[in-house]
């Protein structure tokens, strides 16, 4: 059967370029950067030089300004905690959109407890962040603000240029989280004034655990892990040196191709969008035209989410319900597979959130891969609501002239 | 092994799932849950002579609790009403080969179903 | 020219066959574990907790107790702070040996800021932790002992078995930094009362960008990293994938191999030992038995250290002088070249610690290589020395009869 | 591209180190660092008509500390004393096609060699 692999959002397949620039230094070159008076340490540490100006590159940062990290969570950890931290103890007030990752959200936990006040942002009905709104939000004791390029479950991108204009005029440092959005399209912090933005490597058919913080030169950030003196102190801890080079390679192939790429994504999704639009009481989320390409997201009545994507993955489509992290039977309990805060933030009625899915789709997926899934949705969702009590009331409403 | 976060059994209950549907003029039925915590069973129960002929369900919910709608119908059919209010949640895990710990729940929502629609039985047949 | 590769304890080579079985999670199984709805993220969740159980074995722990992280200087992190920020308010006190690793000493300076008082015990001349000190040195409200199992730069064992008795006794969580012994010396959780073992995958044969900490089973330990629910709350992130079964695949070799490498480098050892013996001047560091096998330091008078490294290099042989860290050419000043802790705790004068060195073999190293060294380092030694200032000073005093 | 943390110059000087050795009756020797601060330099000059006729050194010290050394030896050979006097760190490190940052002071080590020198000439020839 055809494998469909539809949920790019999550994780991406690793480039076959990118595992060729990672396997000399996995096999060949496997020293320590901080053991450089050798010549493996020494190949290592210029391999990490050489990937820090690769992936300042696809953000037109400097290469001094990119810190390696584990990974987006670790990023977004250390530009909100690592910014308050340095911000001074006057200033004990965040603001972020309602529509962050839990990596963004949770590392607001700590600072709460310490005291720090949190304005949450609302969005509107597409997602976006009204820039008035961050406008009224910031004060004088504003150590941090954050909102991301683009999200996750719903897609939208938000006005991150304008955004970072108002944060510079309020001499606010302004953290992006472009975990969903770098590499797929473009971001200039030439022209967009953030000052930390968040990059994730297996986001952009990179490996997992190696991610990049964009330090803006001047921005005061105190380190959160500690221990050697690596990351120009930003990260203590033996390089990631394969990991590094990888998302390096990923950073350049990227730069290069992902206006072609977002062509061939941008068509996919709006065939699939249009196909999609057949399927009664369905509702697409996120902004219809500000949205990364080939993210098409929406929630449908009377047919549990979770079902609808274990029946998908029975017929070969690989899907989720968007954030990874919101499906996560691992949780310590059933709330996570039901409340989605960013479907809750942008106005779905809960009791239908569950139906929600996401389709991603990547660089490598084709038309016909859209076709077999506009083919079996439809079927699946009709089998589930044949399924389920609340559409035979629906339908009795609907018989009775409701 | 499967490919999903299910066991065998469980998957091939949510592809194929018993006794789906209604039964007009039940002699109990019974609802539980809400579609806000993300399921909701309903159960039709045909008894004659205390012992439950036939039974069907509409779920509205995730894998689990589709399989184990299904397999509970497939328990009950037969029994007395007295064994049918017995079946408790563990034996319909234990019959879909478990669950994941996060899904007992949805066999919790099967078993309190049969005792709503057994509930609603007696309502209406006293004595 | 042979490259003979005597720095394993800065880092080791990938095992080829760890690296097959990472290949298929890098190119054929790139789920996401929190996406596991679907095959892909299923087979990595899967992949995750297969390899949990076979990092357990390594050290005799339950599959439960084992927290993936990014690599050993998280893990250390995650026990000093984690630790102590369970405690509890009372308990403000922490007791570290003096000979531990940047990754643990330099997470004790938010402690100590944060008010924390912290007792750092004395070494031998061997770099041996007495018993009886941590005995006396534990207090009502010690928050954390952390005492590593094998220093890295002089390579002694510490009695962590003893030490893990008295601190349990004492009701202290013991962390034991297992970093430079773990997969090359036993450790076993059921043995050594230790609460929290640190363990890094890119000094046993896995790669880099990889480690965990061992958690006992009702050890409190507060997370340091915020996000999604992975690794059952004690570290958000989506998870290295193919660094975890990398880690795993190491971890089951070295459980089965381990006495066979130990055996090998044992030899080698003594062999380097017995030969570096004959250079005059020459001073070996650590314990002369309770020491990692294949781990030979010494520090010798009248030569640099970086000119020996440097030299021997341009012969093939690459070595250091013990900790990465403290040869790091890219610290802030040039104190990181010449004040070793390590070797200022075990009492080497400060005027001579500069010319350190270790030689860390590794289970691929051959006589061959070490015969190398030994024919090689003697000549180096004089040549420095023939150049130096501090050698002729010293001639010309012992011809004097001094 | 050179294998170490070096450019192949510093490496050249440092694996052939030119003018090793002491002069006998120096008309100036200098000595400047600290073996405790890794490194310790002594040098030694001949001087002639005011010109640096000859020079000789003994360095302890790490790779950049003997380039910049032997370095230092070379540029000064024939110049006069003021001239060897303005002889600059920066210029040293220059000459071996650049020093790592923290590997600067070696270069600043010689330049101060020379003026030790120079000032124990001084001292010695005075007028
Ligand atoms: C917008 C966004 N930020 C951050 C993260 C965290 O990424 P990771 O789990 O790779 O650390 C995610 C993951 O889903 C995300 O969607
Ligand atoms: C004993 C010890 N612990 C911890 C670490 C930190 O390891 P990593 O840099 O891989 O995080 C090291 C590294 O040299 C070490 O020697």
């Amino acid at each position: 059967m055809a494998k469909v692999f539809f949920d790019h959002i999550s994780t991406t397949p690793l480039d076959s370029r990118v595992f060729e620039a990672m396997k000399p230094y996995l096999l060949e070159w496997y020293g320590n950067p901080s053991s450089h008076i050798h010549d493996q340490g020494q190949a290592a540490l210029r391999a990490v030089d050489k990937a820090r100006s690769e992936v300042a590159a696809l953000i037109g940062a400097k290469p001094g300004e990119i810190v390696f990290t584990s990974g987006a969570t670790e990023s977004n950890n250390l530009a909100v905690l690592g910014t308050a931290e340095e911000a001074g103890n006057g200033k004990r007030h965040a603001v972020v959109s309602g529509i962050e990752h839990f990596s963004v959200m949770n590392a607001l936990i700590p600072l709460r407890n310490a005291g720090y006040e949190v304005t949450v942002l609302p969005v509107d009905r597409d997602g976006l962040v009204d820039p008035d709104a961050v406008r009224s939000a910031l004060r004088g004791d504003t150590a941090l603000l954050s909102v991301m390029h683009a999200n996750s479950e719903i897609g939208t991108i938000e006005p991150v240029a304008e955004i970072g204009r108002i944060a510079r005029e309020a001499g606010v440092p302004f953290h992006v989280d472009a975990t969903a959005s770098a590499g797929h399209i473009p971001l200039d912090v030439r022209e967009v004034p953030a000052d930390l933005v968040t990059l994730s490597s297996h986001n952009f058919y990179g490996p997992k655990g190696t991610g990049a913080l964009f330090v803006r030169e001047g921005t005061k950030v105190a380190p959160r892990v500690f221990g050697g003196f690596q990351e120009m102190g930003y990260r203590a801890g033996t390089e990631n040196v394969p990991g590094i080079v990888a998302m390096a390679a990923a950073a350049a192939i990227a730069s290069k191709e992902m206006g072609h790429w977002a062509d061939h994504l941008g068509r996919l999704g709006k065939m699939l969008w249009d196909g999609l639009s057949g399927i009664p009481l369905l509702h697409f989320t996120g902004h219809p035209t500000k949205r990364l390409p080939g993210h098409v997201s929406f929630w449908v009545e009377h047919a549990e989410g979770e079902s609808l994507l274990l029946f998908l993955n029975v017929k070969g489509i690989m899907a989720a319900s968007g954030s990874a992290c919101s499906s996560n039977l691992r949780g310590q309990d059933e709330e996570d597979l039901v409340a989605s805060p960013v479907l809750r933030a942008i106005g779905v009625p809960s009791d239908i959130c569950t139906g929600s899915i996401t389709f991603s789709l990547g660089k490598g997926n084709t038309e016909e891969e859209v076709r077999l899934a506009l083919d079996a949705l439809p079927r699946i969702v009709e089998r589930l609501r044949e399924m389920s009590p609340t559409y035979l009331d629906y339908q009795k409403r609907m018989s009775q002239g409701g | 092994m499967t490919a999903g976060p299910y066991s065998a059994k469980v998957m091939e209950h949510f592809m194929n799932p018993r006794n789906v549907g209604e039964i007009d003029g039940a002699d109990g039925v019974g609802e539980v849950g809400n579609p806000a915590c993300g399921d909701m069973m309903r159960l039709y129960l045909r008894i004659e002579e205390g012992r439950v002929k036939d039974a069907k369900f509409r779920t509205f919910g995730c894998g689990a609790a589709i399989a184990s709608s299904s397999m509970l119908t497939e328990m009950i059919k037969g029994k007395t009403v007295e064994e049918a209010r017995a079946v408790t949640n563990l034996q319909v895990a234990e019959a879909l080969d478990g669950l994941p710990a996060v899904k007992i729940h949805c066999s919790v929502m099967a078993e309190q179903a049969v005792k709503s629609a057994l509930d609603d039985y007696a309502k209406k047949h006293p004595g």
